[in-house]
């Protein structure tokens, strides 16, 4: 199953939904759209919504920390939500949970950002 | 290997999710664990994406997955002539990459050996790869 | 051939499912409609199964299946080292079989022919048998 | 994929459900359980419901031939319905529809086997 992505923009808040299969395959042109909304907008939070994926590997992990390391090299935090449980035994093992805040759903993760 | 299954196929990124699929459905008679079946889709992914990122170089290339359970023990062999590993050691420390501007976590060898049963590296410099994999299923050794 | 990929499993029915999820998964990244992927899958069923049946007769034995799609034509080779057929005219024919007792319809090259857009059967009595099968895919044709 | 089936008797009626992938590995054991019913029951009809069946190959269609056959020697008869797309693209070009009775659902398989 390929990756599917929805990027929208409320502000300095970008929501990112992705659903299907994050893997090596998906992660170049990935983290080129996901750049192209924190350059051309005036993005200070990210919410990475993974309800939609049932399979993520390490490459997918190195993309969303190199995200995570960007937004936070100029002040920006990054939420994400939604995890399935395989999403979740990976991140788990990787130690993810002690570095990025995890929200149950996006409704939480913008309550937790406040931004409307 | 007695009932084994082999595939050869290029070394291009395309095919990652091909070995994910092939190693799900060889599993599926066996009546896995969810767990079970989304750690093995897991290991298959690295270590494929490895011989692709790291044995060839993006070079073009042949990927080998060989599979075989024999008496409740999934057998995953993947297999590249690609450029090798110098310091086997070194490579399966946690967070170690030799490609840290592709953005690569360093986190591969760590998952197949957390997910997995026993985690086995050959290699040889200039040769190739071969990273043996294997796991006990808890349906076939509960004799369900 | 280029991106190819190539499955060698034994000759047992079990793998009979894994062979079709392949050729699915391996069509996917192309697009293919409800009907092409249908079709494929059951000529792949139907070949595999003539190489256990009629090839090896139920005896231990390899079957390999490549896989291939070059400028819109998905190839399909199935390979096995069994018996081989002696008349390969007389076994095209539809409804003929040489194991009636097994309930066999003698329909399955009446379907691959039908199904794909090309069948061809090699063989050599005692050596084996390869069937390769050609299929335009309509969304590669088209560009889309 | 593999086969589901469901065998029920209503009389002189066997209602056989089908679920999964009806291919040659599910061949002997299908044919072996449907047998069992038609020697151990006095079944005179058979409806066989495909609702459930993504994939048919040639293996299939042999056991369900090979079953028809012995109905019709006693005067039995066999309805086949709930057929998906690729089952009727085999069925089709088989002829199969041209010597058994095929109906929209069991509904109407019993409204014209006449059972109730
Ligand atoms: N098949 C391979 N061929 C050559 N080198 C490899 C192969 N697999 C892994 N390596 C080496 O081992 C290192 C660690 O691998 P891994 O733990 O999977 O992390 P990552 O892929 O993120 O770098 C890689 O950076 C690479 O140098
Ligand atoms: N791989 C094979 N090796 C040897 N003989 C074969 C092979 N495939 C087909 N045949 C022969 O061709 C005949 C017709 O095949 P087919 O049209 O698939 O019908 P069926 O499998 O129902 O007999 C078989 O009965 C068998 O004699």
């Amino acid at each position: 199953m390929g990756l599917m992505k929805e990027f929208e923009v409320h502000d300095d808040c970008l929501i990112v939904r992705l659903t299907g299969d994050l893997d090596h395959h998906e992660t170049d042109q990935f983290r080129e759209e996901w750049m192209y909304y924190l350059t051309n907008y005036p993005i200070n939070h990210v919410i990475l919504s993974l309800a939609g994926v049932d399979f993520i590997d390490s490459s997918g992990l190195g993309v969303i920390l190199g995200r995570y390391k960007v937004l936070k090299s100029y002040g920006g935090s990054l939420v994400i939500c939604g995890i399935t449980r395989q999403v979740k035994r990976l991140f788990d093992l990787s130690g993810l949970f002690k570095i990025i805040t995890f929200t149950e759903d996006e409704y939480d993760a913008r309550e937790w950002l406040g931004v409307s | 290997m007695k009932n084994e299954v082999v595939v050869q196929f290029p070394s291009l990124s395309e095919y990652e999710s091909l070995a994910r699929v092939i190693v799900s459905s060889f599993m599926l008679p066996y009546d896995p664990t969810f767990d079970e079946l989304s750690d093995v889709k897991t290991v298959v992914s690295e270590a494929v994406t490895n011989a692709i990122i790291h044995g060839y170089e993006y070079q073009p290339g042949i990927v080998e997955l060989r599979l075989a359970i024999v008496a409740g023990i999934l057998t995953i062999v993947i297999k590249d002539n690609g450029q090798g590993i110098d310091n086997i050691e070194q490579v399966k420390e946690p967070l170690f990459t030799t490609k840290p501007e592709c953005e690569r976590s360093g986190m591969g060898f760590t998952i197949m050996e957390q997910f997995m049963d026993r985690c086995h590296i050959e290699s040889t410099p200039g040769k190739g790869t071969v990273v043996t994999l294997e796991k006990m299923l808890v349906s076939v050794a509960m004799g369900v």
